[in-house]
């Protein structure tokens, strides 16, 4: 069993039209390798599932986006992306942070969808349907998956195990849960055994290829 | 005279009692922190993963993998922990959390809270500012009393798109110190040389006149 | 903030009839010392929510249970306390494990419940509210928050933070964030930043009352 | 000859590809991690909340914090993990595991399967039989094909309580290999001097004659 992939390979797997999360939240734990390289593959009608779009310009400007599913698409300085959004006819879908990390978990756990109060009397709660549980009415949002996910770890080893470091957990593991096939990009790719099992944030079954540093992309691409 | 936002940061930390959890917002929020006493722990929990996170000091380098909610550099205490969004938010809506810090547009008579955008057309991103408000057990924000034009952002009813419905416990603006019990709005505090009159003037909706100092 | 405490301090805070959930799936990551002493409490109609009844037959003929909430009571050979639960008319509520589990994360999380296909067309549908999500049919079973929650730990320091091994973690996780008041018991008491942020299982916030290894107790009790 | 517990275990094993994870239930599923080729990476998972659990070796102690969901003392492999339960029964059913073994007392001809109790006035425990059942994306069964008093395990209906529908893709039991279609079964394989015929009349429904070798 081995999941090490060169880069291009791995990105095979995204066709035209799918939905692709991606990890991170600002750079860290943002899959940079793996974002890269999805630029020049020349995808099309991408939904990009990511908390935030700020890193997505290139793929934007060049006509690879059709929806972004996020929370906190930009800060107030982005204008050249808010523009290329609006001049792209992206369309934009906000979910409250939470809500969103949790649809994604939910997707990943074989579950209905969240039953959350956050969003009630607001416009997030507009279209949803109200679910009443002892007494207490939630919003019912569906569970998020995706057909590929696009994550970022420190360590990896050829099983799909995966440690992360710092805040850079975030978005990745509830992703690498919720799609049909997750690519994990790794600092360091370490034989089975190096990764603790008490230290293992990304267990392997939930991962299906592993890319290792940018340095040896080249060599092991197939 | 009004407080400065680092005054109303210091109000906001003189307040805040040992060994609480708190999350904060943009803007005013991030400056309470450095008012918090050296004797006094308390741990501020960051929605990208982070408790126990503290600025990274003068000697510190900044990590890429290690950012606050506001993509600022950081850094954490011992005692802190890291961990991923789902369990993140799992603290915050399971009101783990005993203080949220936010900014806030609008805030309405009934501790409704505006703070994500102003108009409905405009492309905005709401963050975890939904789930923070909803989701604390305590939730004070540091504002200004009014807009740059001199409106009241405390009105009967909030007029930009709300975040959440009758969260808000605190408000600690320029003027005041307010705090809420159901649609019944007192002072705590008032600035140096700002009476109650003033604040009421600069208030869209009433103020009790009970217990104020 | 220290939130060390002596076991018999520790246990002031359970009162008749509460919801006690106690962490361990057979001995791995059973809190002994707690359940040992909440036995000489002599507290009444106390709901035992815990993954088996095996380890509460002590609980149980004392008369100190009136329901138990669990997925897997006892295997076939306890004649003995399958013999105490119908003489002391011990009311046993079943969940499938993984709903079980799931739904005190549920209530840790402040959601409305969970939703899944466990149990559909089968006597654990019985009673649910069936909800349907983009065409397919889920039950519904409401958080399961508690009162208190007893669990086990390898390791604690003095803000609660929390590090177990092996399959120790099992529900200790998901009741630590259930309850409205978590005591731990640990093996082993460790200093402020002992406990690496990256290899904590269970994050302070989520734990009130720190109870030291046995062998301390007796001295520290308040 | 009917194959014996050991045989089945041994069946199954031969059939399971290298990368599979697989969640294993008591009985004569725990017996078939021996048989599964040395250099065939397959990892086993237990509910409990560990991915690539082993048996214990002869020169292994017994760890009180290292158990099965069977509550029998195991080891880890290089390459394992540890979790918490809710993470758990999220691989379980969110489809991650890509098959389980369990025991049954009864299969139907739709798939429904019931082994967790004879009776509805009884006390027992579902434990995560559920879970996986249902949320395995192949379940294969192990069991004797009848019961001690020489009724079929394989019926039309299920008399006993369900632990879910529709699930079961294969039964592995001492007379032979079935596979599910639908409500269409097929012999995959007999055991040595057991032949259709005998499977047929040992069976509560129809079993097509197509593809059995």
């Amino acid at each position: 069993m081995d999941k090490r992939e060169g880069i291009s390979y791995a990105l095979h797997s995204i066709d035209d039209g799918m939905k692709v999360a991606v990890g991170g939240f600002g750079g860290a734990g943002f899959p940079e390798s793996l974002v890269s390289a999805l630029e020049k593959t020349g995808k099309k009608d991408l939904v990009i599932v990511s908390n935030n779009a700020a890193r997505f310009e290139g793929l934007i400007t060049s006509g690879a986006v059709s929806k972004i599913i996020c929370s906190f698409p930009f800060g107030g300085a982005s204008s050249t992306l808010r523009a290329a959004i609006v001049d792209a006819g992206v369309e934009l879908q906000l979910l409250p942070q939470g809500t969103f990390a949790e649809c994604l978990r939910s997707a990943g756990s074989g579950l209905g969808g969240v039953l959350t109060r956050v969003g009630i009397g607001t416009a997030f709660a507009e279209g949803r349907q109200i679910i009443n549980v002892n007494g207490t009415d939630f919003l019912l949002e569906p569970p998020l998956a995706v057909d590929v996910a696009l994550i970022h770890a420190e360590q990896a080893d050829r099983w799909g195990n995966l440690s992360m470091r710092g805040t850079a957990r975030n978005f990745n593991v509830a992703m690498a849960m919720a799609a049909a096939k997750t690519i994990a990009e790794a600092n360091e790719v370490l034989e089975i055994g190096q990764i603790s099992p008490d230290r293992c944030d990304v267990p392997g079954i939930f991962v299906d290829s592993v890319v290792g540093p940018r340095s040896t992309l080249e060599s092991e691409d197939l | 005279m009004a407080w400065a936002r680092d005054e109303i940061a210091g109000r906001i930390a003189a307040d805040i009692p040992d060994g609480w959890v708190v999350n904060i917002g943009v803007g005013i929020p991030t400056l309470v922190p450095e008012f918090i006493p050296s004797e006094r722990e308390v741990l501020f929990q960051s929605e990208n993963g982070i408790l126990g996170m503290v600025a990274l000091g003068p000697d510190g380098s900044p990590d890429p993998e290690m950012i606050d909610a506001g993509k600022r550099p950081i850094a954490i205490r011992p005692g802190g922990s890291f961990f991923e969004s789902s369990l993140s938010f799992s603290m915050i809506r399971g009101g783990h959390i005993d203080l949220g810090i936010v900014g806030a547009l609008q805030i309405s008579r009934a501790g409704d809270i505006a703070n994500w955008r102003t108009d409905e057309k405009m492309i905005g991103g709401i963050g975890g500012a939904a789930d923070v408000c909803s989701g604390v057990r305590n939730l004070w924000v540091a504002m200004l009393h009014t807009t740059d034009t001199g409106e009241s952002k405390l009105m009967m009813e909030c007029g930009y798109p709300l975040t959440a419905i009758g969260v808000v416990d605190r408000v600690y603006s320029d003027l005041a110190i307010l705090e809420r019990d159901g649609v019944t709005w007192h002072v705590i505090a008032t600035a140096p040389d700002v009476d109650l009159a003033e604040v009421r003037r600069a208030t869209g909706f009433p103020i009790e006149s009970g217990d104020e100092q």
